[in-house]
């Protein structure tokens, strides 16, 4: 009982979309050289998937049942809100924790803000909570 | 009128929330704590009175009828032992008034001491295997708080281990469980019952039974008793009681349950296995109970004398041997209360651990020193004490399936469980005191009164046998005739 | 090492209002789709301790003066109360009753005693999961 | 009910006196102790007549009938003969008491155990219930117990204490299980029913079993070789309690009941054997180590054992009487009966009257040591006529008592000689000679008793205290004692007319029409082999006295660590540091360890049951389809699960377990189970948060020192056990008999009024596991809070470490 | 034909999850895995909604925006016990 | 399915059993909540997989899946967040008195 065809085949290649996304991103997460630009694949790109996957999703519902998602709206809302968020946070306490930049690496202008009692990159000392070990595997 | 057999569960559980309100009120929370106590032994004492008037007792919550909602079963078995239960509990808590101390009053010891009881009451009187689980998890959570509640060193060492091994012992519950309702397809025990003798018991179904075995053999401390000579020696005295006396005896009574009503058609598999663990049991803890000076050990070590005790009764499983679990299964209760308590307060006084560094107890406490007399002769099963009844029939038991080299061992243990307290009692109560007169510490009322009581009721259980004979044949017929039971839950 | 959580704040704020807002329709949707009181309860407690990552201890708290010991003991006893007073009506215990009751706004609904017994259950689990995790974020002083 | 009335009042005034404290002192206790026994004694006195006519006499109370445990008394002669002991000695050994210890001692415990052995032993013999018969059993081992260690705070006296109890509760314990056996075959506990069934039983498996079980109490109370090792230890118990339970009742106890239980086991002749034997042996080990003691009291606890072991071999000898068929010949048999039961009189008698005056020596002297005594005769002129009256009648003696069982002693012996039982005809000839060669010990250890400590040079010097003769009421009942071993010897018949024979009729009930159950007892009767060798014994044992210095060596060729002692010392402490060793070796209070345990049963029971029962079952036709992306999700689980194992931080650990529990959502949501995989992931997250919360006060995890051999085994026992779980998986998915209960909830609409299944299963169907679990989730909410908050003081009473 | 392509894009999904579970294994840096870990929350959610829509329920929709919520909470106290080891300060300074 | 689904829940049972037999504290908490996954998914594996619809009757047709399996795990889980929760509140104490996580500094005195 397809009430419109059109957007329900939108609502299927929108998925299909955001599924490719999601590789291209996986493929960033593999190949990009250092956390700072792994997180840019892990949450702008796969955000991108999620976010036309779930519209997909929407659509489809939308289309095939009549059924109009205020829920999927709410989740598209709220990745689009928190995944910002989170890809802030996890990259500010990346850094602040003393993972390296990838080498070859433009300048480190933070670096003297955060760090004014060092000298360069010395990384893993920091204060005293968090021990080495949890920044090897 | 039925609803009165969930009160032994749904009483302490609203009284100890109740409590919480209370935290710093400490009077208000002992005298409720007591009122709840006193009242669940008037409700078991109501409600074995209508079950040997009308039979079984069964309540379905929310009116579902079984095999559907669940259900509480009161027969004869559970409600005795909720009755004894309720008894040693309270005792355990008069006993707690005056040596538990404020601190931990004001944690919230009573309202986990009513949720144990609570669980306890809940896991003999269930009906349904999966909230058989939930009520052992309302039982060991209680007690995990309870165990660790002081939070010193080496307490909190032990709980762990306690801790860790009862939730493994709950997963292979959760994996027997899922083994059976993929099989049986059903959660009530009489339904499973009904299911198991349908289509016989068949090597699957063997192999599921055995699952339980292991998981209520580690309950129980059957054979899988490491962890309790640890975790019952570090907790206060009070709470040390109540789990030598209530906790392995829940293990036990699913097992008996368990191997009575729904997997009783292999015994030469299932039940021929759990009387040579209850051997190796008696021998291990024999072993146990001689092995070490140190007051606690000893005492838990015959703790699991006793286990390997009663389930040998079921092991052989005639009736006689079952009605001698049943008798020594209260006996236990009741004695291993007023071990426990007796070997605390000993250590309190002396602030030693070890019997060899104590001496001439007698002279300052005579009538403790009288009472760890009384608690040594019942254990060791000389009549008129509450341990001869059960020895008896279990030996007829042992007889009557002619395994005589059990027999040999099972008698024989008692020898040694005498033989462990009386150097005790020869080398801390008897001899000469190193505490001269007015330097002793003072025994206070509060604590030897629930002693006194408990020898009372060793006394009494023993003396007055007769009177609970009613209630253990009713019991023992029940068992042994798992159609009574199963027509109790599953008519109407 | 100066650290500042302006942006988390300020997300956290129209987050957490979201995540109210779906606790509450789980809880009430309970009994027709996926919900019910545990996962509001559960859903609750999550929205309570993001606040908690993102704001600290003390402001929450000025916020929600509770003790959530409290609200878990009231929640379990709602629970068990509401089993309690099917006895009181002779009924079995725990057995659950239903009226219809014509509401102003939103019209002729059932209120069922299954309702108080899942706000207990909500509000035990919502007590505990709190009651857990500040007082493990507290327990090292 | 007289008789209950004799048993109760015992237990009523050690009750009494227990409790009246200190405000009666002015009164010496004993005297109030004395009444009973007294008492006691005229009751049983008066009814004498009744009992010789004829008449037992039996009256029930209920105790436990539904196990057939009732208190019934049951007074005949035999028991008559023990009432009259336990009350008569009872009487005398009370008066002597009160005399011989100082009001310093705790007398109120000691009169109340004293009274509460009287009862028990009272119990003992009057009882016709095995079960209370055997209540009252343990009870006389318990006071017994108490009597060894009233001067507890010597260690020599717990010591004693601690063996006599556990060596008489074993033989109770397997006296027990006789009894227990003896119930199965006959479905009674009343010794007369089962003796009524004897025809029944003696073909019985259990017959056999049970006789060796009973007989095995039997010795250990009455000190038979090889139990007897415990009397000389009870000597340690004030001289009053070792005169009365531990030479003229207790002891005695297993010859009653030997004699009680006669009538059922006695026509087996394998009981004939074993009594025989083992009294045989006894009487002559006995006799054999008393010689070399240097202890008086020691010397007699010896003698004590070598006498009952003659009585018990007199006892075992006059069961032939069963054994063989009903003849006239076979009367002739009962008199080794008859002379037991002669002698077991007489013995309590000279016994003691020989154990007062011991404690009349230690008492006025300090010592008893026989070597630091000598030449008492002077001073101690009263002692020394009881010592010599005693010991001549130990001896067998006339014109003593001792002297007339004696003989009935050599004639029952020499009877058995010829009887026609033995194969070997050698064998026969052991009896006379092991009791004439005993009968030499039994002399010379009386001489010793005489010559050494109240003839010879006087050797005061040696003791610090002024000596003089004891204290007239001190001697009063030593000398009734006396007065009646010599009586005795002039009227033995009014003794055997009243006492033996309906003793004698209860024992034999068959034989009892025979005129010759109960012969008369004559001091001479002619040059015959028994006076013969009463004469030899005299001739070799002055002789051997004489010489005692030359052949006392031969004690030493014994080496000290093979005797009896020394193996009850070795076993004791051997099996402390056994177990020690043992236990100590699996306990290690290694999580590990017990968890290894643990599963390694789980696979030895479950695993082998399972293979071996052939449960395994297998097949892929229910299968559910599996799509591609399942094939990788599956695989990504698998990866993210083994990869945990080698993480090196606890981080990246609990993030895989993140994606584990992902994992697992993902699954619930394919299954179909919306509400679990809500539930998952809030749980899973709010654990997560859990985990790191926990982890700012944990240290990082360091890596894993284990051995190789460790890790193998570990991996070994998890493999299997996850093997295990999935073997029994795959066969309980092919099971398929049953339908499902859950049907039932798919009318939730209408039965509950909700559409959500899972949720109305929770909410209602089975509420009740709900409102359990929030109490679990609320006691856990709790818990933590007191873990917290709750933090042991610091020094505060923690005893350990 | 939508139901092949959804399979293919689920698989694809979870393709990338595999890709992530790798970054979290191999690392090196915490908050690569904290970063994969999010990302496998994410992918989950797709693929979640894209199984309601083969299987025709809408059942699993509540599960979508929760598992968002979870996801961020998650993410949140990962960077947080990274950043400062204590997930929820008594006083957070601003 | 089945029996794919049982494998894997037969290997997080061997990872979980090799954790618990380790010596950390941690790693045994970790193998218990690993141990608390399979047995949630055996109970639903066992009860049958995708073999109806989902237990909602307003949103789907008979025939519906077993709704029962589901009640339980809910109820499983709850109590093992409950017990876990208290598992690791235990193990920091531990750690604040004794110092140690290791179970091999655990032990408790010999007795004798």
């Amino acid at each position: 009982m397809s009430v419109n065809p059109i957007l329900e085949w939108t609502g299927v290649l929108l998925i299909l979309v955001g599924s490719l996304m999601s590789v291209v991103s996986a493929f960033g997460i593999i190949r990009l050289p250092d956390i700072y630009t792994r997180s840019h694949a892990a949450t702008k790109s796969s955000t991108l998937a999620v976010l036309l996957s779930l519209l997909g999703a929407f659509l489809y519902f939308w289309a095939h049942d009549g059924f109009f998602s205020i829920r999927i709206l709410l989740g598209i809302l709220f990745v689009f809100l928190t995944a910002p968020v989170a890809g802030h946070l996890i990259c500010r306490a990346a850094y602040r924790s003393g993972v390296k930049l990838a080498e070859g690496s433009g300048d480190d202008e933070l670096h003297h803000v955060l760090f004014p009692d060092k000298k360069d990159d010395d990384s893993s000392n920091r204060s005293s909570t968090i021990t080495k070990e949890e920044s090897l595997l | 009128m039925n609803n009165l057999v969930v009160m032994p569960l749904v009483v302490p559980i609203m009284i100890g929330i109740v409590l919480v309100f209370l935290k710093n009120h400490i009077r208000v929370q002992r005298a409720l704590s007591l009122i709840t106590m006193l009242s669940l032994i008037f409700i078991s004492i109501v409600l074995l009175e209508n079950i040997q008037a009308s039979g079984i007792m069964r309540l379905d919550f929310g009116g579902w009828l079984p095999p559907y909602g669940i259900s509480f079963v009161a027969d004869s078995f559970a409600i005795l032992l909720v009755l004894i239960a309720s008894i040693v509990t309270l005792i355990c808590l008069i006993y707690a008034y005056s040596s538990i101390g404020e601190r931990h009053e004001k944690m919230y010891f009573y309202p986990f001491v009513l949720f144990m009881i609570a669980g306890v009451n809940g896991s003999f009187m269930t009906g349904d295997i999966f909230n058989l689980f939930v009520c052992f998890e309302v039982m060991l959570l209680a007690s995990y708080a309870l165990i660790a509640l002081g939070g010193n060193k080496k307490q909190l060492r032990e709980s762990l281990k306690y801790v860790l091994i009862n939730v493994l012992a709950s997963w292979f519950f959760l994996v027997a469980l899922a083994f059976l309702y993929g099989t049986l397809g059903t959660l009530n025990m009489a339904h499973l019952s009904v299911r198991v003798a349908e289509e016989g018991q068949d090597a699957l179904l063997t192999t599921i039974s055995l699952l339980f075995l292991v998981v209520f053999a580690l309950k129980a401390g059957l054979l899988l008793f490491f962890w309790l000579p640890g975790s019952y020696s570090v907790p206060p005295t009070a709470v040390a009681a109540l789990f030598g006396a209530l906790l392995t005896k829940v293990g036990i009574y699913a097992l008996i349950r368990m191997f009575t009503l729904v997997f009783y058609h292999k015994p030469e598999v299932t039940h021929i296995l759990i009387e040579g663990m209850s051997v190796v049991t008696i021998i291990a803890g024999c072993l146990g109970a001689i092995a070490y000076k140190d007051l606690r050990q000893v005492v838990a070590y015959n703790v699991v004398i006793g286990v390997g005790f009663v389930l040998m009764g079921l092991g052989v499983a005639t009736d006689s041997s079952l009605q001698g679990s049943i008798y020594y299964l209260m006996h236990d209760m009741i004695a291993k209360a007023m071990l426990f308590l007796i070997v605390g307060t000993m250590i309190n006084l002396t602030g030693e651990k070890r019997f060899d560094r104590m001496s001439g107890l007698i002279r300052h406490y005579p009538l403790f020193g009288w009472l760890f007399f009384i608690v040594m002769i019942s254990l060791a099963g000389i009549p008129p004490f509450s341990g001869f009844v059960g020895k008896i029939l279990i030996g007829q038991g042992l007889i009557e399936a002619e395994s005589y080299v059990v027999l040999a061992i099972a008698f024989f243990s008692s020898v040694v469980v005498l033989y462990s307290l009386l150097r005790v009692f020869l080398q801390a109560i008897f001899g000469e005191t190193s505490v001269s007169i007015g330097d002793e510490k003072p025994l206070p009322k509060g604590q030897l009164i629930p002693i006194l009581l408990l020898a009372c009721c060793t006394f009494g259980l023993g003396f007055g046998a007769e009177g609970f004979s009613s209630f253990v044949e009713d019991a023992t017929k029940t068992i042994v005739n798992p159609e009574i039971y199963i027509q109790a839950v599953l008519e109407k | 090492m100066k650290t500042n959580d302006v942006i988390l704040k300020t997300v956290t704020k129209v987050v957490v209002f979201i995540i109210l807002t779906m606790a509450v329709y789980l809880f009430f949707s309970g009994h027709y789709s996926p919900g019910g009181g545990f996962i509001g309860g559960l859903v609750l407690a999550s929205a309570i301790v993001l606040m908690y990552l993102a704001a600290g201890i003390e402001i929450v708290h000025k916020g929600m003066p509770f003790d959530f010991k409290i609200i878990a003991a009231i929640g379990v006893l709602l629970a068990t109360g509401t089993g309690f007073a099917s006895v009181l009506f002779g009924q079995d215990f725990l057995t659950q009753a239903a009226i219809a009751v014509h509401f102003p706004l939103i019209g002729e609904k059932e209120l069922a005693s299954v309702v108080l017994f899942e706000a207990g259950v909500t509000l035990t689990v919502v007590g505990v999961v709190v009651t857990i995790i500040l007082n493990i974020s507290e327990g090292g002083e | 009910m007289t008789i209950h009335v004799a048993i109760i009042l015992p237990f009523l005034m050690a009750f009494i006196i227990s409790i009246i404290n200190k405000k009666f002192t002015k009164i010496h206790i004993g005297w109030l102790a004395l009444t009973v026994p007294i008492i006691v004694f005229i009751i049983l006195a008066r009814l004498i007549p009744i009992i010789a006519s004829g008449n037992p006499y039996t009256h029930t109370y209920q105790w436990i009938p539904s196990l057939d445990i009732n208190f019934t008394t049951y007074l005949d002669g035999l028991s008559m003969i023990f009432g009259l002991l336990i009350s008569g000695i009872g009487s005398l050994v009370v008066l002597y008491s009160i005399f011989y210890l100082s009001s310093k001692e705790s007398l109120q415990h000691f009169y109340c155990y004293l009274l509460l052995f009287m009862g028990a032993m009272l119990g003992v013999v009057f009882s016709d219930n095995l079960m209370v018969l055997y209540a009252f059993w343990e009870l006389t081992s318990v006071s017994s117990f108490l009597l060894i260690s009233f001067w507890h705070h010597r260690k020599a006296s717990r010591a004693g204490a601690q063996k006599s109890m556990l060596i008489t509760v074993t033989g109770g314990v397997s006296m027990l299980v006789g009894f227990i056996m003896l119930h199965m075959m006959t479905d009674s506990y009343s010794v007369h029913e089962i003796i009524h069934q004897i025809e029944h039983i003696s073909e019985h498996e259990l017959f056999i079993p049970a006789m060796i079980l009973i007989l095995l109490g039997a010795f250990t109370k009455s000190a038979q070789f090889p139990f007897h090792i415990w009397l000389p230890d009870a000597m340690e118990a004030p001289t009053p309690v070792s005169a009365y339970l531990h030479s003229a009742t207790m002891v005695k106890a297993g010859i009653y009941l030997v004699a009680r239980l006669s009538p059922i086991f006695g026509g087996e002749m394998l009981w004939f054997w074993i009594v025989t034997t083992v009294g045989l042996i006894t009487l002559f080990w006995g006799s054999f180590n008393a010689v070399k003691q240097t202890d008086l009291k020691a010397l007699l606890a010896f003698s004590t054992v070598s006498q009952l072991g003659l009585i018990m071999s007199l006892v075992g000898m006059g069961s032939v009487a069963y054994a063989l068929d009903f003849e006239a010949d076979t009367v002739i048999y009962t008199q080794a009966t008859f002379a037991a039961l002669f002698h077991l009189i007489n013995h309590s008698t000279f016994k003691g009257a020989l154990f007062m005056m011991v404690g009349i020596v230690d008492h006025e002297v300090g010592t008893r040591d026989i070597r630091r005594l000598g030449g008492l005769m002077s001073i101690m002129p009263l002692t020394f006529t009881v010592a010599v009256i005693g010991s001549l009648s130990m001896a067998g003696m006339p014109p003593f008592n001792g002297f007339l069982s004696k003989e009935l002693f050599f004639a029952a012996v020499l009877h058995i000689k010829d009887l026609n039982l033995f194969s070997i005809s050698s064998v026969g000839i052991l009896f006379p000679v092991i009791a004439w060669i005993a009968s030499v010990f039994t002399f010379i250890y009386c001489m010793i008793i005489i010559f050494k400590a109240f003839l010879g040079r006087p050797l005061i010097q040696k003791v610090e205290r002024p000596v003089h003769e004891a204290p007239f009421p001190l001697l009063v009942a030593p000398f009734i004692l006396c007065i009646m071993v010599i009586s005795l010897f002039f009227f033995p018949n009014t003794l055997g007319k009243y006492i033996l024979k309906p003793a004698m009729v209860s024992i034999y009930p068959n034989l009892a029409p025979a005129q010759k159950l109960t012969p008369e007892i004559h001091a001479w009767h002619g040059i015959n082999t028994e006076i013969l060798m009463t004469i030899a014994v005299i001739l070799i044992g002055t002789i051997l006295y004489r010489l005692l210095g030359k052949w006392m060596g031969i004690y030493r060729f014994y080496p000290p660590n093979w005797s009896l002692n020394a193996l009850y010392v070795n076993v004791i402490s051997g099996s402390e540091s056994l177990s020690n060793k043992v236990t100590n070796s699996y306990m290690t209070g290694l999580l590990r360890h017990y968890a290894f345990y643990i599963y390694s049963f789980f696979i030895f029971s479950v695993g082998v049951f399972f293979f071996y029962s052939g449960a395994f079952s297998f097949s892929t036709e229910n299968n559910a389809s599996i799509e591609w992306y399942e094939w990788i999700l599956i695989g990504v689980m698998l990866l993210a699960a083994i990869s945990i194992l080698f993480v090196k931080s606890r981080i990246t650990a609990v993030i895989l377990n993140g994606v584990l529990g992902f994992g697992v959502t993902f699954f619930f949501v394919l299954f179909r189970a919306p509400d679990l995989a809500l539930t998952q992931l809030v749980v899973e997250s709010v654990t997560t948060v859990l985990f790191l919360l926990c982890f700012y006060y944990l240290p990082e995890w360091s890596t894993e020192k284990l051995s190789i051999s460790t890790k193998i085994s570990n991996s070994i026992i998890s493999i299997t056990v996850g093997a295990l779980v999935v073997v029994i998986s795959l066969a309980v998915l092919n099971f398929d008999k049953f339908e499902r209960i859950s049907k039932y909830f798919e009318d939730a609409y209408n039965l509950a009024g909700g559409a959500n299944i899972v949720n109305t299963i929770l909410g209602d169907f089975r509420g009740f596991d709900t409102m359990l679990e929030v109490v679990v989730l609320f006691i856990a909410g709790l818990g933590v809070y007191t873990l917290i908050k709750f933090k042991a003081k610091k020094g505060g009473t923690d005893f350990e470490d | 034909m939508t139901e092949k392509i959804l399979i293919l894009s689920l698989v694809l999904f979870s393709i990338t999850i595999i890709v992530a579970l790798f970054r979290i294994i191999r690392g090196p840096s915490m908050p690569d895995r904290v970063v994969a870990l999010d990302m496998i929350g994410v992918t989950l959610l797709s693929m979640i909604a894209i199984v309601s829509i083969l299987l025709k329920t809408k059942a699993f929709l509540e599960v979508i925006l929760i598992l968002g919520i979870l996801s961020f909470i998650g993410t949140i106290a990962f960077s947080k016990y990274l950043e400062r080891g204590k997930i929820i300060e008594r006083k957070s300074d601003s | 399915m089945e029996t794919m689904m049982i494998l894997l829940i037969g290997v997080l049972v061997s990872v979980a059993t090799y954790l618990i037999l380790s010596k950390n504290v941690i790693r045994v908490i970790l193998g218990t909540a690993i141990l608390s996954h399979a047995v949630h998914l055996l109970i639903l594996t066992i009860a049958g997989v995708k073999k109806g619809n989902v237990p909602l009757l307003k949103e789907a047709e008979s025939p519906y899946t077993d709704a029962l399996p589901q009640a339980l795990i809910l109820t499983a889980i709850v109590i093992s967040f409950a017990v876990t929760a208290f598992v690791l509140v235990l193990a920091f104490r531990i750690y604040q008195t004794s110092k140690s996580d290791d179970f091999e500094s655990l032990r408790g005195q010999k007795y004798e």
